[in-house]
């Protein structure tokens, strides 16, 4: 292990940033492209919001956890919270499918997530909660860090 | 997230945003922008995100949004200067053909519209 | 409470960097000054490097743990960890006094926490481990915010 | 943690700094500067601050820890563009006297040096 880090926080949306900027900078010593800090802040982001507005629906009591872990040029990422759960993990995960189009919610969450990680997986349990995680390979740096 | 929006003559509104983009940002300024949108007889909203520092699957919402907003006038949809990332998470949620590659002022000019200023 | 946190991260100096930033997000909120800022952040830092290089020695396996709360424009800030602990609190918080000089330690960590909080305490066992708790009050907003 | 350092003609060393300054990065210079300082026949620091975004009690040890190197050649320390809480940071530790208020340019002149380039 050459890092891990944990971090809990109420379920209110001005976190989401909060959780972003923290796994950026946990990345950070890894030298990471533009386009993998990007598309890693986009995963952690769609997962700490779905925590947030669907797990909690955003009442400010409940708590997300993120745990990090970074191995070599390898980040594991666990998201969860203690909320309502999913009904249905295979359907939440279909592109397009929301709970919440109302809210103007794209279905596209679990899409992006999929998308922009090596692998994931998502467990939950009605009333208990909503686990995600996800494993992130970083490329490798060509140039000499010093070069740089 | 800061924004800004603009409207052109002809119908065209520009919305600049700025700042991150998420689910807590999309609430904040939806309300702004919708309002602001149905002063005008829009026929137009160009998506400037030059300055845009990112932008998750909110942003698909806040876009598709105003674009069903559209449908009944059939206005028109146009994303300038999307991230390498935005636009793969655009592709995913299909809205890559909305994006164009050009500038806000040409695209203004091939929406019909007359530039202020 | 408005908002509450914790993040906890291994002994390993490359994450003074992270406890900063995420608590430097951690009251973005409040639309702090500059200076209230660096102030914030150079007290996060010099509590959470104390506990990295005297608390674990930086042995990159002690934990270290900072809570977070928010209320109003106060701020409450605990960091903790389970490492060796201070023998002599009042020697260790004059100024000047380290016990690691060949580090190029100043020894003025704690008079500069001290400095820049409204309200400082440090408690300590030894083998036990230490915790800083700080409050820090921001200062009112003086124009309303739309007019920034 | 970046950093630069020039050596002027007539052994004045410029050490600008960029970046975060704490211990993490106090560690990784430390070993640099020192190394790149006893090339030449040192009489003078000059600490440029301009580019350094945060600073913690880590830099008053290596800031300290080069006077120190300097004591047997009777070397002088100038500390130039602190932020205002890097002042209040010199002030408890003593450091105020070595802070200038001037230039870069200014300081080499006072100190004797002739400004290459
Ligand atoms: N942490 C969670 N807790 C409860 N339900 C969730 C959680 N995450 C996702 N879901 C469910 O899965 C659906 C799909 O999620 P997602 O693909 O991210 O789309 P969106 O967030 O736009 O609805 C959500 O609408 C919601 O019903
Ligand atoms: N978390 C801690 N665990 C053990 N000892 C500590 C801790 N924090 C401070 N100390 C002790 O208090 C002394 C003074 O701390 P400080 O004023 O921050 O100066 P410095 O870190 O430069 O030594 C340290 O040298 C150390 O002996």
């Amino acid at each position: 292990m050459d890092n891990e880090m944990t971090l809990s926080f109420l379920a209110v949306s001005e976190n989401e940033a909060l959780a972003r900027m923290a796994m950026t900078c946990f990345i950070t010593p890894l030298d990471p492209t533009i386009e993998e800090i990007s598309e890693f802040k986009t995963v952690v982001s769609e997962a700490v919001t779905n925590a947030i507005i669907h797990g909690y629906e955003e009442n400010g009591v409940g708590i997300v956890t993120i745990r990090a872990l970074r191995n070599d040029r390898e980040v594991t990422v666990i998201i969860s919270d203690e909320g309502k759960g999913i009904e249905d993990v295979d359907q939440a995960m279909e592109p397009m499918y929301t709970s919440k189009p109302h809210m103007e919610r794209s279905g596209m969450g679990f899409t992006i997530m999929e998308s922009f990680t090596d692998q994931l997986s998502v467990s939950s349990a009605q009333d208990k909660g909503t686990t995600v995680t996800f494993t992130k390979q970083f490329s490798a740096i060509s140039e000499p860090l010093s070069a740089r | 997230m800061q924004h800004r929006i603009e409207m052109v003559e002809e119908g065209i509104a520009i919305i600049k945003l700025h700042g991150e983009l998420d689910h807590h940002a999309a609430n904040v300024i939806r309300q702004e922008v919708s309002s602001a949108l149905y002063k005008g007889s829009l026929r137009a909203i160009v998506w400037n995100l030059q300055d845009l520092l990112f932008m998750d699957s909110a942003g698909i919402g806040l876009i598709l949004g105003r674009m069903r907003d559209l449908v009944p006038v059939n206005g028109q949809t146009v994303i300038l200067y999307p991230s390498e990332t935005m636009k793969k998470i655009f592709s995913f949620s299909g809205l890559s053909p909305y994006i164009w590659d050009c500038s806000e002022e040409e695209a203004i000019r091939s929406l019909g519209g007359i530039l202020n200023g």
